[in-house]
C-alpha cells in the first residue's frame, strides 16, 4: 500500500537528518527527506533544497512537509512554487518534532495526506507531561 | 527610463549599499533577530555581482530574473524568499521589454511589493521590509515620473516608521513587545535596495 | 546579568546539538547544554547525560529543560533526582523547537525560571502559519 | 525465602527470559512502538550480567541497587528508567537485610510497582508494563507466603490484558484506538521479570 511521505524543513541540517532517524525508527514504512540547513549546511533553508526533497519522495498519495520556524516556511512555499504545482502537497502547521511523530504514525497506516497532515497539526494539542 | 544597464547599476549600487551597511544590518538584526542579516545580504549581493560580472543580458527583466536567481539560492534566511520573490515578481512584469519608462518601473515595483507581502504573508505595520515597500511603492504609483529624492526620503522615513512597531512576522516577532524601540533589519536594507534603484536612474537621465 | 540556562533533551544527539546552534545563533548570551542520544551516540535518552548537562549548566537564576518525547521526560526526571534536587530547574512541558526559541529569547531578558518555563509552553498556541 | 544468591539467579533468569524473548521483544514493539524494547532489554541485561560476574554483593538490596544502575546507564528507551526506578527502589525497601521474607519481598516489589507507576505517570489500564506490575503486587501483597505458580499465572493473564487496551501512555500512545489488538512489550518483558524471579525463589526452597 502506497503510504503518504514526509519532508523535513529546519534551518539546521542536523536537526533534519536526526529527526529523519527518530521518525524512521517509529515508522520505518513511511518514505521522508530531510532538507536542512543551507546548501553548505550553514545555519538556513534552501528553496533549491527543499525542492529537490519534495522531488525526491514523491508519490501520488501526496507529502506533508513539516518546518521549524517562519522563514523556513517562506522558502517551503517558494519551493513548491519552483517545483512547479505538485499536487497533494501539504505545509503542516504544526510543533517540528511532535508533529513529525504523530504525522509518521499516521502515514504508517495508510492514511490520506490530509489526515496525516492533521494529525500533525493536533500535536499542538497533544501535552506531553501528564498534569492531572 | 530604465535599460538594461541602469538594471546593472541598480544592483551593483545595491551590493555596494549593503556592503557599506553590513555591520550596521548585523548590529540591527542582533537587537531583534539572529544576527544574520548583514552576513546574508552581503553573500547575496556578492554572488549577484560575480553572476552579472560573468553573464551578460538582453533586457532589465531578464538581468533582475538572475538576480533573483542567486537570492534565492544564496540566502539561507527569510530576505533570500522575499527579495527573490520580489525581483522574479519585478522580472516578471518588466517581460523582454528592453527600456522601462517610470510607469512601468512603477508597475514593476508594485508587483515586487505585492510579493514581499504574499511570500511573507505582511501587512502593514507588521514591522517587517513591508512597511518599506509598501509606502514607497504606494506613493509613487499612478505617477507619471518619478522624483527620485521624493522617493529616498520615503524610504529614509518608512525604515524609521519601523522603531516604534511591535513586530509581527519573521524572528522579531518573538520579542513581542520588547521588539519596540527598534529599526526593522529587513526595511533597512530596503530603503538601501530602493536607494539604490535611485542612484541608478539619477545617472541614467 | 544572569540569564537562565537551557537543558535540551532529545532522543536524537543530532536534534539537540543542531538546536542548541540555532538557539545559540537566536541569543548567544544564554547557555545551553546538548543532552541528545545515548552515551554511544544512539537514538535514546541517558539520565547521566542529562544530570551532567543540567550540572554543566547549573546557575542559582535557574535552568529550564526542553524535552522531545514522553521517554526522555522520564529520563530528565530521573536526571533530577540523581543530580540530587537541583534547585530552580523546570522541566516544560512545550513543542521542543518552537519552545525552545521562545525560552532563549526569554531567557535573554533576564528573565525568571518560571517566565521563561511558561514562555516556552506557550508555543503550544503559537501557530506558524497565519491563516487569516 | 530471598538471599543474595537468590537475587542474583533472579537477574540471571531474567537476563536468559529476555535473551530468549528477543525477537518477540522486538517484534511487539514493532507493531505499536519504534520496535527497539527486545534490542533495549537485551542490552541491559547483558550488561547487567557482565556487571554480576565482576562485582560481589553482601545483600540482595545491594545486588539490586547496582543493577538498577545498569539499566538506568545503559537503556536509552523508557524501559530504562522504568525498570531502574523500580529496581532502585526494590533495592531501597530491601535494605541492607541479609534475606527477604516473602513478606519482606512483597513490600519490595509494591516499592517497585509504585516507582513504575510514578515514573511513568501511569495508571491501570493505560497499555503499559504497570499493567502488568500492578496486578501481580496487588494480588500477593498481605500474603504471608507467595504461591509462585499463581504469581507466574497472574503475570501471563496480565500480559494478556493490555491486549484490549487503548494506549495511553509511551509511544503506543500515538496510535491512539489503533494500538488495541496488541499486547504491550512493556507488560511482556515484565511477565518474564516475575516469571524470573519465581523461578529463583522456587529453586531456592
Ligand atoms: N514574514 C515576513 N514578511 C516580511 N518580511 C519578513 C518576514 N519575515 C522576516 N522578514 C524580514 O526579513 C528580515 C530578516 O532577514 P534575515 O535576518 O536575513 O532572515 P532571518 O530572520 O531568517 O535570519 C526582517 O528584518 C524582516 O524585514
Ligand atoms: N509512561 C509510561 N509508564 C509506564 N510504562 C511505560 C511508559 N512509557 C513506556 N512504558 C513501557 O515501556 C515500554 C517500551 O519500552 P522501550 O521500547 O524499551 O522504550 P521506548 O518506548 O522509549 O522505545 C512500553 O511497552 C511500556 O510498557
Ligand atoms: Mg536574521
Ligand atoms: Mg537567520
Ligand atoms: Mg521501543
Ligand atoms: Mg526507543
Amino acid at each position: 500500500m502506497d503510504k503518504v511521505s514526509l519532508v523535513l524543513v529546519s534551518h539546521s541540517k542536523e536537526i533534519a537528518d536526526g529527526l529523519k532517524k527518530l521518525l524512521g525508527e517509529m515508522q520505518p514504512e513511511v518514505t521522508i527527506a530531510a532538507a536542512g540547513g543551507e546548501e553548505d549546511g550553514g545555519i538556513g533553508t534552501n528553496a533549491e533544497v527543499i525542492a529537490r526533497a519534495v522531488e525526491e519522495v514523491y508519490t501520488e498519495k501526496g507529502t506533508v512537509i513539516l518546518f521549524d520556524l517562519g522563514s523556513a516556511l517562506l522558502n517551503a512555499e517558494l519551493a513548491l512554487e519552483l517545483a512547479g504545482g505538485k499536487q497533494n502537497v501539504r505545509i503542516a502547521d504544526a510543533p517540528m518534532i511532535e508533529g513529525g511523530l504523530a504525522a509518521v504514525v499516521e502515514a504508517g497506516f495508510g492514511s490520506s495526506v490530509e489526515k496525516t497532515a492533521e494529525a500533525a497539526e493536533k500535536a499542538y494539542e497533544m501535552k506531553k507531561i501528564d498534569r492531572s | 527610463m530604465i535599460t538594461t544597464g541602469t538594471a546593472k547599476s541598480w544592483m551593483e549600487n545595491f551590493k555596494e549599499l549593503i556592503l557599506e551597511n553590513k555591520d550596521e544590518l548585523t548590529t540591527l538584526d542582533q537587537a531583534i533577530g539572529d544576527g544574520d542579516h548583514g552576513i546574508n545580504m552581503a553573500r547575496g549581493v556578492q554572488e549577484m555581482d560575480k553572476m552579472l560580472q560573468e553573464k551578460t543580458f538582453e533586457t532589465p527583466g531578464a538581468l533582475l530574473k538572475a538576480a533573483a536567481m542567486v537570492f534565492i539560492s544564496k540566502i539561507g534566511g527569510a530576505s533570500g524568499p522575499l527579495y527573490g520573490s520580489a525581483l522574479m515578481k519585478i522580472a516578471a512584469e518588466a517581460g523582454d521589454k528592453a527600456e522601462l519608462t517610470d510607469q512601468d518601473l512603477l508597475a514593476c515595483l508594485d508587483a515586487g511589493k505585492k510579493a514581499v507581502q504574499q511570500r511573507g504573508r505582511a501587512e502593514t505595520g507588521e514591522k517587517t521590509m513591508y512597511d518599506v515597500w509598501d509606502p514607497v511603492v504606494s506613493t509613487f504609483r499612478g505617477e507619471e515620473t518619478i522624483d527620485w529624492e521624493a522617493l529616498k526620503t520615503t524610504a529614509q522615513q518608512a525604515v524609521k516608521s519601523t522603531v516604534d512597531m511591535h513586530a509581527k512576522k519573521g524572528r522579531a516577532a518573538y520579542l513581542g513587545a520588547r521588539s519596540v524601540g527598534h529599526t526593522d533589519p529587513g526595511a533597512f536594507s530596503s530603503r538601501l535596495f530602493f536607494e539604490a534603484l535611485a542612484d541608478a536612474a539619477q545617472k541614467e537621465n
